[in-house]
């Protein structure tokens, strides 16, 4: 059964320095009250997996949590580069960082392998492609009905996944709608979980099909209002494409970026 | 007639003509993006988009900025989730075009969108491969649109992250459940299809105004010209209109947000 | 774009004889009407697949329209044997068929591989179980990561799969709801697809997240009011928990069930 | 306090409370599901119940006749296609017992549910193996219940549809990512346990009212009893009103369909 944490507890409890972290969203309920929480606790030596590392671990990375980063896309969507990671990567500042590259189909497939408790992902990819020769952990294989040659990929299982999603009821039991990227293959792939929801709720009014996450597969709920912006929360509030255009300018300096955090992460406080 | 408009504009909307009725596209963000929506609102309205997101034939009032716009969801016909796009609607076989923009393309089509310089010590880190590996091997074939210009279109990308047609132009021969790949290349000067013996990119049509020269002088290598060398269809008013009103609304939405 | 069509014109087109045919419904929207149609058309050779083989398939055995039967459960659920199935297998009544048994995790992941397009599907499975001793299409592959021996079969992919669904939009999207079973993947695999469905809506009100299958991903919609009787279809009617229980008694005596078929499907119409 | 009560109704109640409070549970059609809605319906009604069918944590008022009835979708959770069902959630490892019942059991807990006699020409075609096979392997332990005679009770099974520990008890060695596997078997006379060495069934608690000579009756083997027998608790009063008033709503309720 999920527990009912502050964010500080569940991310105190659940975050170790060292561990690997997968913090999921598809530019939809990314989970960035989350992400800062880390920061402000100052975990280190994470190793960050995410299909679309964009500005939530672009900070994460600055703020020096990071020793390595698994992705597939790592960009500012619409905007441009991630200047906090580039500088990690080209220039080791403030540490330096590694990088393991995949394309989106390999990762999400990895992920749904790590939900399926398998050790790796199956999947026709990477045909022609030259990440396969900076990536050892892309593999093939033959099909041994056809014969076909098929890529293969380790499954993501990260120590602790950390998602947002709308609501939770008393039970714990969480409700995901709209833009579901690998949210639920997220959760069920970790070893422990974190769902920050916008609103705990008497009932869930889910319709049969829909993606609920029951209480017994999460380890924390915690309640973060606006916890996903500036990415959006369906049914709550948009996504604030100004703060995404903004990030760039506030990214591109090592001095302006700090300020930032200070103002807006180290001393806006979060839960107790 | 003749209009005004812009050779941003008179790609947009050749890369729109590309896309016939009740295709299914799968969409990169940008270009793409712009080029499969105006498609819809004009000539091709029952195109089906899809975009990695999950959102599957979706319909968005606005131009989305990122590939996860709240726009694409609410306007869709449902949405599932990210290994369900890859594994059942893209590996599936279900994509008729994939849609693609890129940072670099070499003359066999070979997309870069990884880094420019050396994998160990890049001279400028790009974003990745994404969701472009597996859309230009699954799709049936393979759209590409960017601005044409040296730095854009190089002999040899720097790093293969998506197939074209390989290094020597036959990364393809023989490889089992690959789609045609890349069938034509859209910039703001001209069209290219990539020669069927070779395979390697050829124009094919040049736009209104742009010469031979202005080609040359935008590619990387010593690019050639189809014996019978067509000049693209001007844009329409109508498909002008729709291309300028899509663009301030999506403006308009983006600067609210 | 899916094409309306009366069952029996979509029958007519897409179920040839000899063909591989998924007809799928996990207890819930069997589609009894369509299997009616493909026995009325005396559809011959069939290589018919399906996890759970009730008596939809007991039904078309005994008409004689199989040949082999692919399967993970074959009974009358909470009733007991399948005794067409049993003369059929056991007797070569009324002619011999082949059966090719699996379990139900290798055939759901079997029709998970066939809607992702790959040629075999990976898993965890047939540990310690003599199934892959009687059924050649068990083999085994090695993780090229950890070394683990791992579970591989066949992808499903049939030349037709017809499943029974709530209803369609004017455009012939569809709407499946409740238990969905193996139906989106039954026909994203298959070469072509016919789906019967209660009614034509203008919309389908279907949540953000509904299992909803486009139109272009189908061959042929065919309205079937009651088209899943006796099995249930959630939101329209209940299962027949009687006719379930009646049919042991009509299907234990050749006779008996051959009148039954006669009274039931030949002389009951169907549509023109 | 004696009651009067059944063998079957023994059977079901002993069955119901070997599952503990909070469990999850992946649920066999027939005595299982009787036993583990009892057991949700008494002592623990936390118990978390999986159907094959896809319905997570679902709570019928009436046993379902088939794995996928109406009411086991109306009173879930939530309900996930069956790939998922099988790969996420029981491959996955979210299930704590795995509850099967079987047609044949042999001493080292093996069961066969494919056939009598021979695999070319059998005697008896049973319905096959369904999710046992992998409900066995993949759950963290497994309860079997089953009726107690000398056709389901043999030496050896005819067919192992579904691992115990296999024809030489040695089955589950140095498996990786396996189960614990049968640790209690339920039947109408006693409770049998795994010897933890040789793996062979031992019966560890008899029914009240139950000889030793009546199990010996009824198994094919020459069964063995634990040291330490045990008498298994009676059914309280509580346990056996709400048991008949489950099966009467249940009769009832597909008696109308």
């Amino acid at each position: 059964m999920a527990e009912f944490l502050s964010l500080h507890d569940a991310v105190a409890r659940y975050v170790q320095d060292g561990a690997t972290v997968a913090m999921e969203g598809f530019t939809h309920l990314i989970p960035f009250a989350a992400g800062h929480e880390v920061i402000r606790q100052k975990k280190r030596d994470l190793t960050l997996i995410r299909m679309t590392p964009d500005i939530i671990y672009d900070q994460m990375i600055g703020a020096g949590c990071a020793k390595k980063v698994i992705f597939s896309w790592g960009g500012n969507p619409g905007v441009g580069s991630l200047h906090r990671l580039r500088d990690a990567v080209e220039k080791g500042w403030p540490c330096k960082i590694e990088i393991l590259e995949h394309s989106h189909a390999a990762m999400a497939c990895a992920f749904e392998a790590g939900a399926a408790g398998l050790p790796m992902a199956v999947f026709r990819g990477y045909i022609g492609s030259e990440l396969p020769s900076v990536n050892d952990q892309i593999k093939f294989i033959e099909c041994p009905f056809t014969g076909e040659r098929l890529a293969a990929v380790p499954s993501v299982r990260p120590d602790v996944s950390i998602i947002h999603a709308q609501r939770a009821d008393r039970q714990g039991n969480v409700l995901v709608e709209g833009i579901v990227g690998v949210q639920k293959e997220a959760v069920l792939a970790a070893k422990h979980s974190i769902v920050t929801v916008e609103e705990i709720v008497d009932d869930l009014n889910a319709h049969p099909n829909a993606c609920v996450i029951p209480s017994w597969a999460v380890s924390a709920i915690a309640v973060a209002e606006k916890g996903a912006l500036p990415s959006y929360t369906h049914g709550y509030y948009g996504r604030s494409n100004h703060f995404y255009k903004e990030w760039d300018a506030i990214a591109r300096d090592r001095d302006t970026f700090t300020q930032w955090l200070d103002d807006n992460v180290f001393n806006a406080g979060g839960q107790a | 007639m003749s209009l005004e408009y812009t050779s941003s504009e008179m790609m947009s909307v050749t890369a729109a003509r590309a896309l016939e009725n009740g295709m299914t596209c799968f969409v990169g963000i940008g270009l793409p993006s712009e080029a499969a929506n105006l498609a819809r609102l004009t000539h091709a309205p029952d195109v089906v988009l899809i975009y990695e997101s999950g959102t599957l034939q979706t319909k968005p009032d606005i131009l989305p900025l990122s590939i996860g716009d709240g726009e694409l969801c609410e306007s869709a016909l449902t949405t599932v989730a990210v290994p369900e796009m890859f594994r059942y609607w893209l590996q599936g076989g279900k994509v008729d075009v994939g849609f693609l923009g890129t940072a670099q393309i070499d003359r066999f089509a070979n997309l870069n969108t990884t880094l420019i310089g050396d994998y160990k010590a890049p001279k400028v880190r790009l974003p990745g491969g994404g969701g472009a590996p597996e859309i230009a091997t699954n799709a049936g074939e393979v759209f590409i649109t960017l601005k044409h210009s040296k730095r854009a279109f190089v002999k040899d990308v720097d790093f293969v992250t998506t197939l074209g047609f390989g290094r020597d132009g036959k990364g393809r021969n023989n490889v089992p459940n690959i789609g045609k790949g890349p069938t034509r290349v859209i910039t703001d000067l001209c069209v290219m299809k990539p020669d069927p013996e070779t395979k390697e990119l050829v124009v094919v049509s040049l736009h209104p105004g742009v010469s031979r020269e202005d080609v040359i002088e935008a590619t990387g290598w010593e690019i050639r010209f189809a014996e019978q060398l067509e000049s693209t269809p001007e844009p329409s008013e109508n498909e002008l209109m729709i291309l300028r009103e899509l663009k301030a609304r999506t403006e308009r939405a983006h600067a609210d947000a």
